[in-house]
């Protein structure tokens, strides 16, 4: 009587859809740019994978095949999640309001 | 090492806090907390990883100097990048998700007991099936965005590259992937392996090359779609409840951002995919007719815009190619001083992606509520008296609304010919994005403005 | 290594929740009437328990404390079930556009 | 029998289905369709019961026997019911669904292996906790709803029931039921389970009675929103996914209603719940002073209408009571052939429930594309000739954008007295829900026409 765990994965999949569809269809049209720019970040969530990898190897032999392709990987979404972010965040900083004052 | 039930509460709350990044971004003020919630998901997600695999031998090291280097690598690139480059360095960090989710398809391959997968040539069937997908949309991803950044950047040149027998060549390639990826599941066979990912390099090159370079944007969403669902195959690998949520989010988020520009240019997703735009529509810019039209000078406009009570901004590509954002806030500073209400319009496709002129305006200090989406607006037109379009031009053909002929025809487009008059601010008469000519530089209440729109909008500054 | 079920369910009701936040909010104002009755008639889905509470008796004994609670159960689930997405078919139908030909 | 995996699957595509159902209320065109989504998802979700129990001994002759007794009752209901009797319907229907769940956690504690959750006095922990939730808010929501519905029906007084030391009362009674629920857990004893069962019952009840009837709106979203974590919680029992989904969804929903109910009242949530409302006003209702209004019959309405070039209609609960409606759609028709503009302006909380007026008028098959929101419409009835203003008070009454002592002062208003012209029909100078006068009766550009509202629209009618 036990669920394959794969099952509740697709459940999971197909409501975080319903979720994406929501939450990037209220994201309002100035915001577009930023949001293709931390979309992009928060996809390199797939550094998890590469972490792993990386760890993989024991302590006499860090590097095999398999280990080196871990540590690139993990340098190529790191680029991405600080980039990502980063330019996120700097772009974020410039949006304001008209000031009060004025 | 941390038990596998924590670990995964923790990818759950890493997913949420996902969810949050991008409700934050439904509005300005709530937009910097968004991204700061997505900054806390990833660090949660990184660090339960290195909880749960618990083994913190020298590879740890490794890790964290990887992570720094490309870390140091990705804070550069953001801090220099400059605003009017966005598309090409959104195109390029696809590139980079997408290798690394190769990268570690291949990895999971080479080692599976390091992910609980079975073990090498006897993987689970389930699993392999799940990485070979995700490997393959990376592959995918990776040579697509590589093509698009290069076009972007100039490098490669923008006009579509077509041979005959081109979509033919395409589909039997994409029907290859499938066998390929078929024959690997049964015989586990790392040969296999190697060419399905050689094979997906190349389709994802041959896919994007026919395409136009100003059709990019489009493109890089839906790679950015690709990404996102590349991300949630290796998450059922990995069996990560923050990658399955994460890939759905940006697998949403990128076939959202595809559709609402194929709507707002009045064309179907296909007919962007299949390539060719902007070659077939040379013929039809060159045969334009001469006709006379109104040109005018820095003074002319300063003295028109000094008069008027209302003036409405329409900005467009050429201002981001011109970089006169800052110019631009100048002028209306100025105008703004004189008492002269201003606004700004802002075409749902202007630019080269979305939001990019919402972006230049904020980088120029515009503040975001004088600025305003083509609804919200469009009606003002009638009552104002400039309209100041500098560097748009197909946001603002009306044959959108005339000529069923037309290739832009029922895209909505902004009714700036109901000003009193417009100022139109680019460099010559040539046609814009889609090729076609406007009718409006033709008409009576249009003064053209041949310059720079950067040089021109400063001189008129001196001249109010 | 098996992650417990019930961490599943539990991503499967938070993600629920934020598709019901988006969902209802969502719903134009003139339908809410009809929001609520419809979320009263699939909130009966309970009747999925109850039916299993009513074929919890066997051939000689079919009804035991339990599964009589059941059928009680089934029956006031059905009222709701029934009651409810007609009386939501029936206020929907009203819903009406303006005649072309007026 | 079907496998645990293949229900499970079925499960969620029926939660799917129950989203699409909510989903498509967001407008009238895909609404129907939504239903029928609903509909398919239930049909999917017993018939993957049935199928995944498997016994189908004599038992299932009496499922499908009491399937077919509550839903020929179901359905009676439904056809006979009035359309202005929704707010006790939907009351009604919550106290059943609170009672379902009641009784399935009855039979899950004394059945347990049925449910696969341990055996009778051995019940899993986590089971058990979520049981007993799942039953107590299930029958706060059944005895809660009961009162409702009888303060709606009136066969209870609509008067709040207030004594001293309510509040103290109630919170120790909370407090009891958590402490009941801990030794349940630690005993699994049947005794604490009935009073468990029967404190929760009188809690519903004594939570309910100091609200006044005219509160049961947000009093019945909120346990409407009960009802959905009290199913969720089951779910978790079951380990149904159908169950879990549609539990969210309904929580979600109730909530947002009341939010959206108490935010149109601009009363806090905390306000309604801790009851009195509508006793303590009654003081401030009797001080009002005589001031001359000007009265008017039939005859001088139909005379300003019709030479009006638009009006708009303002209908609020005393339509409902006064069944209006069909009269009013009449009226409208008439002055529509006089090629006069009519829309209809309603307010948020119009009425005594969330799109209740809308409900009323599409039965009246007014068209939905004449009926506006408050955003929409306020700011024409500066350009309107008359606003008729049939059985709605509270939410014309300027006393919200002025007086910052008035219990509404803040929720928003309709702005009526723009209009050249208001008619107020109604029976008396007695206020409405809120319990406080409106100065509106008494202005140079209102005449009252004091009438039971169906009466009133019919005169006018005839007379115009
Ligand atoms: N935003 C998006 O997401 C997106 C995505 C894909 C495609 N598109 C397409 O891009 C187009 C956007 O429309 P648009 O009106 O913004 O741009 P456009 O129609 O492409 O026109 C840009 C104009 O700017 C002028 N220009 C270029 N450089 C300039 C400079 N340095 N100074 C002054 N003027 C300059 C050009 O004329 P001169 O050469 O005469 O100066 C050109 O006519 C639409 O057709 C849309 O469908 C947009
Ligand atoms: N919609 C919701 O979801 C909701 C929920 C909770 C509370 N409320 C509250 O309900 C109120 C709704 O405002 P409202 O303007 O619609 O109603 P109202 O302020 O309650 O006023 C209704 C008026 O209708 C008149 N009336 C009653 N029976 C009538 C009949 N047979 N013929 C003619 N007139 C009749 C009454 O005056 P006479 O006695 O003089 O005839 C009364 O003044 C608001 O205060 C709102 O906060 C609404």
């Amino acid at each position: 009587m036990e669920i394959d765990p794969l099952i509740f994965r697709l459940s999971i999949f197909i409501l975080s859809i319903f979720v994406g569809y929501y939450v990037v269809w209220s994201v309002t049209p100035s915001l577009h740019t930023p949001l293709m720019s931390v979309t992009n970040a928060i996809s390199s969530v797939i550094i998890v994978g590469a972490i792993i990898a990386g760890l993989s190897g024991n302590s006499e032999n860090v590097f095999n095949t398999s280990s080196i392709f871990g540590f690139v990987a993990i340098a190529l979404a790191a680029i991405n999640i600080f980039g990502g972010f980063l330019v996120t965040q700097r772009m974020l900083a410039m949006y304001k309001k008209k000031k009060k004052g004025k | 090492m941390i038990s596998a039930n924590l670990s995964a509460i923790f990818y759950l709350v890493s997913g949420v806090l996902f969810i949050l990044a991008l409700r934050g971004l439904s509005s300005p003020e709530t937009s910097r907390q968004g991204n700061f919630f997505g900054i806390l998901g990833m660090i949660i997600a990184v660090t339960v990883t290195f909880l749960s695999v618990g083994n913190f031998s020298t590879g740890l090291i490794y890790v964290l100097l990887f992570i720094l280097i490309g870390g140091s690598i990705g804070a550069f690139i953001a801090y220099k990048i400059p605003m009017t480059a966005m598309p090409e360095l959104v195109a390029g960090f696809h590139s980079l998700v997408g290798l690394a989710a190769v990268f570690v398809a291949i990895s999971a391959f080479l080692n599976p007991e390091a992910f609980n997968l079975g073990s090498q040539g006897n993987i689970k069937l389930g699993s392999l099936i799940e990485m070979s997908i995700g490997a393959a949309v990376g592959a995918i991803t990776f040579s697509g965005s590589i093509i698009a950044f290069l076009k972007l950047q100039g490098i490669m040149s923008g006009s579509p590259i077509t041979f005959r027998g081109q979509h033919p060549l395409n589909a039997v390639i994409l029907i290859s992937i499938l066998v390929l990826i078929y024959y690997l599941c049964s015989t586990q066979s790392s040969n296999l392996f190697w060419i399905l990912l050689a094979v997906s390099f190349l389709i994802g090159f041959l896919l994007i090359i026919p395409i136009g370079g100003a059709d990019m944007p489009v493109v890089i969403s839906m790679l950015n779609s690709y990404s996102g669902w590349a991300a949630a195959g290796i998450g059922f690998t990995l069996e990560n409840t923050a990658l399955i949520i994460t890939g759905a989010l940006v697998g949403s988020s990128g076939a959202i951002l595809s559709y609402i520009m194929c709507k707002g240019m009045n064309r179907s997703f296909f007919n962007v995919i299949l390539g060719g735009f902007g070659a077939t529509n040379e013929t039809s810019a060159t045969k334009k007719e001469q006709r006379p039209v109104k040109s005018g000078n820095a003074d002319d406009a300063a003295f028109l815009m000094k008069n008027a009570s209302s003036v409405i901004i329409v900005p467009g590509y050429g201002m981001a190619v011109a970089q006169a954002q800052h110019a631009l806030r100048e002028m209306v500073d100025t105008l703004k001083k004189n008492d002269i209400k201003v606004s700004y319009a802002i075409h749902p496709v202007a630019g080269r992606m979305p939001g990019h002129m919402n972006v230049l305006l904020a980088e120029a200090n515009v503040p975001y509520d004088e600025v305003f989406e083509l609804e919200e607006i469009n009606n003002d037109f009638a009552n104002a008296d400039v309209a100041f379009v500098i560097g748009a031009n197909d946001v603002t053909n009306p044959v959108a609304k005339t000529d069923p002929q037309s290739p832009i025809y029922g895209m909505p487009v902004l009714d700036v010919e109901k000003c009193k008059s417009v100022l139109f601010v680019k460099r010559s008469l040539s046609p814009g994005y889609a090729g076609i000519d406007n009718d409006l530089f033709y008409k009576e209440n249009t003064l053209m403005l041949f310059a720079d729109a950067k040089k021109m909008t400063e001189d008129i500054t001196k001249n109010l």
